[in-house]
């Protein structure tokens, strides 16, 4: 029968589980295998629209699969092996069902964590040496000031506009989002803390102005393009930039991944990712369940991951190693095999976030209002008020 | 030379540059630089490879490093112009790069390779368009499908936008009936809401008339554009009553002087509106994102628009297809524009 | 079928009266001429005839049926707009042609109708020219040509022939004369040239300030005016007219006395007056002529000789400071300041009331 | 004049079918007529707009109001709570309405005075801007179709890249600079400056949808017949005054448009600037869609109602606005109706 | 100041060429009027003349200056368009007073001229109307004022009264010709009405289709005509014109004779002539009575009488087929079909060569 599958791009990815699907479709000429690459605005605006409705395609590949959890078919029962599915990907089904539930949605096709870039040239020039072990945000932000100083880049650092980003660090800090009853708590030191750093640094003119200050609410801004050019010798963004950063850095500055730096309560980034899924609205459950059986095969995640340099979340490949990155870069294998080796380094606070409902709303007030600060608009005491508020007007809603 | 100079000094009147014609210039090449500009960067730019897109500060031509077979060495080397210890400015090939030192051998003498500090070289650069941008894409997508899709629901739209909307302007400009004022203050009120707002609305209205996944239902929700309604009963306002006087002592029926007196009148208020109502569904984005959700039904903006990922958005392919995109939108653009012509309504009068 | 008959018509815009009570009986293929003054609601009569207005008050019949709120299009007339009202964007053929592909004529008939009309008025040269091409005249010309092509009920004619040339309106006049012999449609024509009305018209309709003044042939208005108004509007120049006194009043004839020693005696019935009261004697300018000897004459002052060619126009003053407008034939060479002596004769005067009324003819 | 032809003749192939329906269509409208007369008539024409914009337009905004009036994150009507006016009552909630900060919904208000002042300032100068566009490219100048296109241009691109070129243009190390800096003069980080971030929107949206109403404009330029101008030249008229005058009041019915849909259009300013500034920095050039957006759509617990309670006020002074602008333009309309 | 001299003006709108290589002189305070089939290109002249238009090729100067290349608006001229282009958004005062604001003139001025102005074309009542509500002649009125208001160099006037009654016509007539002669602007004038160019014009130019046939003063245009067109054209209604043959010719007389027995003896140098060729010989309808007894005579039958009022239009075919026109004082009873006898003088006809021009007069 047919299968329809909604797919979203950052790169080469489409490209690859096409070539993988039509391998899949020779062996079972019988199903036929429609792969709808669409926006990723699409998964955003459009599937959940569809998905309410009662419609939508047979198989998608979908970030905010908590919120849209409801939807998702059970594999468990249909599965021929569902250990191997518990075994190899049970860490990440917590992120994409129901609070309680112990369904198997779907597995996810990328692990992402934050993490940090330096860039290894600008501080060979500047006669740096780079922050080792076990350094801490303070140590990396003057490293790169005096870098900034030496080679007159326009700032020291830059962190993606985006709560998500930031929240790795909070943890390392201390924070913890989560309350006791499993809704979100108050601001609390840990966050305060990195906050005001990271305010601080603003106000000095180490933090690049551009990413943060130049945009309101909860948009996202990457700052990925003045790393690139050189404009900056640390960069804290994550795993996924590194294909991104690979094509466009090229031969222009060796660059090497650094993990997060560390903060009082440790040196936690923060996993995320994006998962294929099964809808539960499908009419031909059985060739769906065939199509991620393949594409969950261990051989299967290997090959993806190596051809699109994304992490595996595949716990068996990630054991055995020895991926074979399809590069030429010498930059992006030691970058991924240090991302690789930094997930195991997050705390369980920030484990625990992928999972939680609340985390978006958590994100989204903190971006909107430390921004705010950071612009001069409010104080940071406000701010805490602020996003407290902004959080529970959230849950209210979302009640 | 002489018609060049013809050309430019060409003025209204025949006598004098006045300082209207001076203004006029000014403005004329200020609109090249700055509504043209940025346009032809655009262009541009949609060859640039991913790396010179987020290139600091830009370029304006799309540049690549040149490249040479050097003797010994099986890929080709990149070639920069280094300055020497001595001052002296040379071109090399390098062959690799480790930390800031370059390792580089000179083309014509392969053999001896020569250390530089990075700070000392600049690639040496010439004009290369990375069509693949165009290439990839098209090859990839359906491009066929979508365009004849895209041709599709711009040419429906826009007929049914052009006929029902200058029929209703025709009541609203030339009837006077109760209520008419109403119905023109609700069209123009409803002008207000933008769609993203009613998104939702609009998708079960679409989704409950059974138009979901039709490219009817990319078409009707957009034709009734209050703006277009607007914007002709505006126009034939100035169309004098005198002529309609007349084509009703010949015997015209009412249908024949809204299709035969006022739509050729009204032209170039409906090239305007021709030309709007093609680029809006043609560039038509958000609105058939939400309605098709099958892939043999995608518009090319649907279709292209894949590039434009989470995390990552890959700007040199949406680049590349908006200017494939925008071909026809030109074309069309330069076909009816030659309509927005000089009113002739009056020269009928005495 | 033409008879068409207006009822009480009046039209207002706004507060404006532009037509009060208008009462008017066309027969049919009466060929009737409106004139009045400017802005006196000759176009706007029409207007309502057309049935592209609707009067305020009143009736409107066409062959007995009540038209009033039939619509314009099937009312079956023909109008020439006074603004021409050409379609701007088609050519003078289309123009012609548009009326006749409403009613689904064959397009044969068309071609020939057009043919005939073009050749007409002469704009077959300028069949493929749009509106903006054409020149005043032309323009004219092809307005009236898309009236003549159809065949309609009635013909509405606005000033037809305003903007044409001395030899071309002759012409116009004679084929719209013609084509009324020919087809006898009713015709209703409005006109400010005083020789159109005279020579095309079975009766003229005189119109004041949205009123009828008088209706009747074309001679017998221009030789019993029934008032003042119409006496003054009907012939060109216009008539002198006298201020005078009632000397004697009988049922056969009336004499009045005015400045200079006038003492006239004209036919007419002059029983309701008293002797004293005042009236007016009109005579026109063509019925005086120099010299001495005849039933009144005076001597006055040449102002200005005006020289049409065949006639000379003479203002002059009398020596009671009476203008007067003399036409005499030939070209004269009496000069601005000259003396000279004026005869009428009693039979050509027009004789008014003090309220302006004509006085009735003589008892028999 | 090939090329003319060709085009011409294309168009009448285009047009032929639709001919032949309007021909098709004569007699029974004709008989229509007969039956109801030209008030019938009046219906006729405008039943088919009328009833599409009913069931497109007027239907989703019933339904909009009504969401305004739920809560809760489903998105269909069906599955939301009623919660009558609370929506409403949040995003009034102010300690003092002069002062965002003191509302509850502070980006709702900062939003609100955001886009009132971008109003303000984009109209007029959109409408200057396109109103000399159109009077210059409305003179007999050499090569009007290339002109007419050059101003055009820009509204043919999605804003999404409309906003990202001028984003590279006057990013720091951008365009704008790298030619600031070659030419001598100080470069400057245009887009976290509050008040260049706010000039920007408002010239990258009249650079993006100028074109538009200039071909407006010109439009109803060409309509005003030669022979005013004409008069007016032999009455020893002066360019400005005969601008002032003459082209001004007779463009009134296209000048409305112009302001009204400039109005509108500005109002609903967000893409472009979503991708040029993000509405900072800061929050000094967050304006009202992005709001809404964000509340209702982009983030991920999203509160529609809310959104549609906001939307519904935008709405509501939109209308308010408008009705001034017709109330004024009517006046001035009816003198450009020619007898 | 106003003179102007036109040389060698041509005009052509795309391949078709309206006029052809125009020479005029106008004397500064002349009036001239400016007459013509309809289309012959008498707008086109007078656009040229307002700066409105350019010429295709030529030279305008006006008080010796080349303005050819100048502006309307520079040139001062004022003009009254045939298609009237009042200002439709403005209110009648306010179209008047457009063009004095122009120039800055004092509001308390501005409202003494317009005042003056509404008087004389007597639209006093309609100065707050906007000319959508006026009637035709109302507009025409107010295009006149606009630029009667103004105190330009040179008026240039398009069939100006075309659209006014009799009446009007003869009194704003009158008022056009005391400005004129109180202003001493130079005036050109377009008109179609013979009567209007004979009483207004000091020369009147006669054009057809582009070009200049004769220019004179009116009486020297109306009795002695240059060519048959301009015979045919000037004198309402036209010359009657007879095809006869040369028998005689000598430097002061030549002697022709036609169908029926005709021979005249016409004064006119004939010495260029061959007897037996072909000649035209003009008899203006004026010039015709009834009866017998003159240098020639003929009898006809009245096809068509047309009564005018003052005199009557017989429309009559002579014995071989001539067709003639007879102006008859008075009302004639003649009925058509009847026959009659028409008698003219030697003296009255004018003798056209082969070539259609006017015979010299008589050697001295
Ligand atoms: N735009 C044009 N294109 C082509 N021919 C034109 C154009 N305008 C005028 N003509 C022609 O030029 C000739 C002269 O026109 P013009 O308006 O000067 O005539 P006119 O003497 O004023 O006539 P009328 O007495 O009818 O007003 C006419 O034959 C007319 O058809
Ligand atoms: N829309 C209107 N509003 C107010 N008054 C109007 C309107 N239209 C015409 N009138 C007035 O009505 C009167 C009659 O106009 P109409 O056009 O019938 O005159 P007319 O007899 O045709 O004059 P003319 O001989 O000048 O054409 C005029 O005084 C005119 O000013
Ligand atoms: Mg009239
Ligand atoms: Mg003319």
């Amino acid at each position: 029968g047919d299968v329809r599958l909604m797919w979203y791009s950052d790169g080469v990815e489409g490209e690859v589980i096409q070539d993988l699907l039509n391998r899949f479709m020779e062996e079972n000429p019988d199903i036929n295998v429609t792969l709808d690459n669409v926006a990723y605005k699409v998964i955003m605006e459009q599937l959940p629209i569809q998905l309410e409705s009662g419609e939508g395609p047979d198989i998608a590949r979908v970030t905010n699969i908590k919120e849209l959890a409801n939807h998702w078919l059970d594999l468990r029962p249909l599965l021929s092996d569902p250990a191997y599915w518990d075994t190899n990907f049970g860490d990440q089904f917590d992120w994409m069902r129901p609070d309680g539930s112990d369904a198997i949605p779907g597995f996810l096709t990328q692990l992402t964590l934050t993490g940090g870039f330096a860039n290894q040239t600008l501080f060979e020039q500047a006669g740096v040496e780079m922050p080792g072990e076990g350094a801490t945000w303070d140590d990396w932000i003057a490293a790169s000031a005096e870098v900034m100083q030496s080679q007159q880049t326009p700032a020291a650092f830059a962190i993606d506009r985006s709560g998500h980003r930031i929240s790795g660090p909070n943890v390392s800090y201390g924070a913890n989002y989560i309350g006791p009853d499993g809704m979100p708590a108050p601001v609390d030191d840990g966050t305060k803390t990195f906050a005001t750093k990271l305010v601080d640094w603003t106000n000095e003119g180490l933090m690049l102005k551009d990413t943060w200050v130049a945009a309101a609410g909860s948009t996202y801004r990457a700052a990925a393009d003045d790393f690139i050019n050189a404009q900056i010798p640390f960069y804290y963004s994550g795993s996924w930039q590194v294909a991104n950063l690979s094509s466009k850095i090229g031969d222009g500055f060796d660059w090497v991944a650094t993990g997060s730096p560390c903060g009082t309560a440790g040196c936690s980034g923060l996993k995320g990712g994006a998962a294929l899924v099964a809808v539960k609205y499908t009419k031909n459950q059985d060739d769906v369940v065939k199509v991620m059986e393949y594409l969950s095969r261990e051989d299967v995640v290997k090959e993806f991951s190596e051809r699109t340099l994304f992490l595996p979340a595949h716990k068996g490949v990630i054991e055995k190693g020895g991926l074979n990155w399809v590069t030429e870069d010498k930059n992006v294998g030691p970058a991924l095999d240090a991302f690789v080796k930094a997930s195991s380094e997050t705390l369980p606070a920030a484990d625990a976030l992928p999972a939680w409902v609340w985390g978006n709303a958590y994100y989204g007030a903190l971006v909107t209002r430390i921004s705010q600060v950071m612009a001069g608009e409010m104080s940071l005491d406000d701010a805490w008020v602020r996003i407290d508020q902004d959080i529970a007007d959230k849950v209210a809603q979302g009640n | 030379m002489s018609r060049v100079a013809e050309f430019l000094t060409r003025r209204r009147g025949g006598s004098g540059w006045d300082w209207t014609d001076i203004f006029t210039w000014v403005w004329l090449i200020a609109g090249i630089f700055v509504m043209f500009g940025p346009a032809v960067w655009l262009v541009l730019s949609s060859f640039k490879t991913p790396a010179a897109l987020a290139e600091f500060p830009p370029t304006v031509l799309p540049m690549a490093t040149e490249q040479v077979m050097v003797e010994g060495y099986d890929n080709p080397l990149e070639l920069y112009s280094v300055s020497m210890p001595d001052g002296s400015e040379q071109v090399l090939a390098q062959v690799r790069r480790v930390g800031t030192i370059a390792q580089m051998v000179d083309p014509d003498a392969p053999d001896e390779i020569v250390k530089v500090n990075i700070a000392e070289r600049t690639p040496q650069r010439r004009v290369a368009f990375a069509t693949e941008n165009y290439v990839v894409p098209l090859e990839q997508n359906d491009f066929l499908l979508y365009l004849r899709n895209s041709v599709f629901v711009t040419v429906m739209a826009t007929i049914i936008t052009l006929l029902t909307n200058s029929m209703a302007a025709f009541a609203l400009s030339k009837y006077r009936f109760r209520g008419r004022d109403g119905v023109m203050l609700l069209i123009v009120a409803t002008l207000m809401v933008p769609l993203s707002v009613i998104l939702v609305p609009l998708y079960s209205v679409v989704n409950a008339v059974g138009l979901f996944d039709s490219l009817w239902g990319v078409i009707l929700p957009t034709v009734a554009t209050p703006t277009g309604v607007f914007l002709l009963r505006q126009y034939m306002l100035t169309i004098p009553d005198e002529l309609l006087d007349a084509a009703r002592m010949d015997h015209a029926s009412e249908w024949q002087i809204y299709w035969r007196i006022i739509l050729p009148l009204a032209a170039p208020a409906l090239a305007v509106l021709a030309i709007f109502s093609i680029v809006w569904r043609w560039n038509d984005f958000l609105w058939p994102l939400v309605v098709l959700s099958r892939k043999e039904l995608y518009t090319l903006q649907v279709g292209l628009n894949t590039y434009a990922g989470e995390l990552n958005v890959q700007w040199h392919y949406i680049l590349a297809m908006t200017v494939v995109t925008m071909i026809p939108v030109v074309l069309v653009f330069v076909f009816l524009q030659r309509y927005i012509t000089a009113g002739i309504a009056g020269s009928g009068l005495k | 079928m033409g008879q068409i008959t207006l009822s009480d018509i009046q039209r207002a815009y706004g507060n404006v009266k532009v037509l009060h009570d208008i009462n008017l009986d066309i027969a049919d293929g009466e060929f009737v001429v409106l004139v009045g003054p400017s802005g006196c609601g000759k176009s706007t009569l029409l207007r309502l005839l057309s049935g592209l207005d609707k009067p305020t008050a009143g009736r409107i019949e066409i062959d007995g049926k009540d038209v009033t709120q039939v619509s314009a299009a099937d009312r079956g007339l023909a109008m020439v707009f006074q603004s021409y009202a050409l379609y701007p964007h088609m050519s003078v053929r289309q123009n012609l042609a548009f009326g006749l592909e409403n009613i689904q004529m064959p397009k044969a008939e068309i071609a020939e109708r057009i043919t005939e009309a073009a050749r007409m008025l002469e704009i077959t040269d300028y069949l493929d020219r749009r509106p903006g091409q054409l020149s005043g005249g032309q323009k004219q010309r092809v307005a009236i040509g898309r009236a003549v092509v159809r065949n309609p009920t009635a013909f509405l004619l606005d000033e037809p022939l305003s903007n044409l040339d001395a030899e071309l309106r002759i012409s116009t006049r004679a084929e719209i004369s013609a084509l009324h012999d020919r087809l006898k449609t009713t015709m209703i024509y409005v006109t400010h040239d005083q020789v159109e009305a005279m020579t095309l018209a079975d009766r003229i309709v005189v119109m004041r300030a949205g009123r009828i003044e008088q209706v009747g042939r074309p001679l017998d208005l221009y030789n019993t005016p029934a008032n003042l108004f119409v006496a003054g509007f009907i012939g060109a120049p216009r008539m002198n007219l006298l201020p005078v006194k009632i000397a004697e009043a009988g049922p056969q004839s009336v004499r009045v006395e005015g400045a200079g020693g006038l003492s006239i005696m004209v036919a007419a019935d002059g029983s309701a007056l008293q002797p004293g009261t005042d009236a007016t004697l009109g005579i026109r300018p063509h019925d005086i002529r120099t010299g001495t000897g005849g039933d009144g004459s005076f001597t006055a002052t040449v102002d200005l000789m005006e020289a049409l060619g065949p006639e000379t126009v003479a203002h002059a003053t009398t020596d009671d400071g009476q203008k007067i407008l003399a036409v005499l034939n030939g070209q004269d060479t009496t000069k601005a300041g000259d003396g000279i002596s004026f005869a009428f004769d009693a039979g050509r005067t027009h004789l008014f009331d003090a309220e302006g009324q004509r006085l009735p003819p003589p008892r028999t | 004049m090939a090329t003319r032809s060709i085009s011409s003749r294309i168009g009448a192939v285009l047009a032929a079918p639709v001919i032949w329906l309007a021909r098709l269509l004569n007699l029974p409208l004709k008989w229509w007529q007969g039956m109801t007369g030209t008030g019938g008539m009046a219906a006729f024409f405008l039943a088919p707009n009328m009833a599409i914009f009913g069931i497109f337009v007027l239907l989703p905004l019933v339904i909009n109001f009504a969401y305004s009036m739920t809560s809760g994150q489903a998105l269909f009507l069906s599955d939301r709570s009623y919660v009558g006016g609370e929506q409403y009552a949040r995003l009034m909630d102010c300690g003092n309405y002069l002062d965002p900060t003191t509302c509850r919904e502070d980006l709702f208000w900062i939003a609100l005075r955001n886009t009132a002042l971008f109003v303000v300032v984009q109209v007029s100068m959109m409408t200057v801007v396109a109103m000399i566009t159109a009077l210059i490219l409305n003179r007999e100048i050499r090569g009007r179709g290339f002109w007419r296109a050059v101003f055009f241009f820009p509204v043919l691109l999605s804003p999404v890249v409309v906003g990202l070129i001028w984003r590279w243009i006057l990013q720091r190390e951008g365009l704008l600079n790298f030619i600031l800096y070659n030419v001598g003069l100080e470069p400057h980080v245009w887009l976290t400056d509050r008040f260049y971030s706010f000039v920007a929107t408002v010239g990258v949206s009249v650079w993006a949808h100028m074109g538009f109403y200039t071909l407006i404009l010109l439009a109803g330029l060409q309509a005003i017949p030669r022979d005013l101008y004409e008069a007016a030249e032999m009455d020893g008229t002066r360019a400005g005054r005969v601008f002032w005058r003459i082209t001004l009041p007779l463009l009134m019915p296209n000048l409305l448009v112009v302001i009204v849909l400039a109005l509108i259009r500005a109002v609903q300013i967000f893409d472009e600037a979503y991708v040029l500034t993000g509405g900072g920095p800061g929050t000094s050039t967050l304006y009202l869609t992005q709001y809404i957006y964000e509340v209702g759509f982009a983030s991920l617990l999203r509160n529609p109602g809310l959104a549609a309670a906001a939307s519904i006020i935008m709405g509501l002074i939109l209308v308010v606005l408008t009705l001034i602008q017709l109330g004024l333009g009517r006046r001035n309309e009816k003198a450009g109706e020619r007898k």
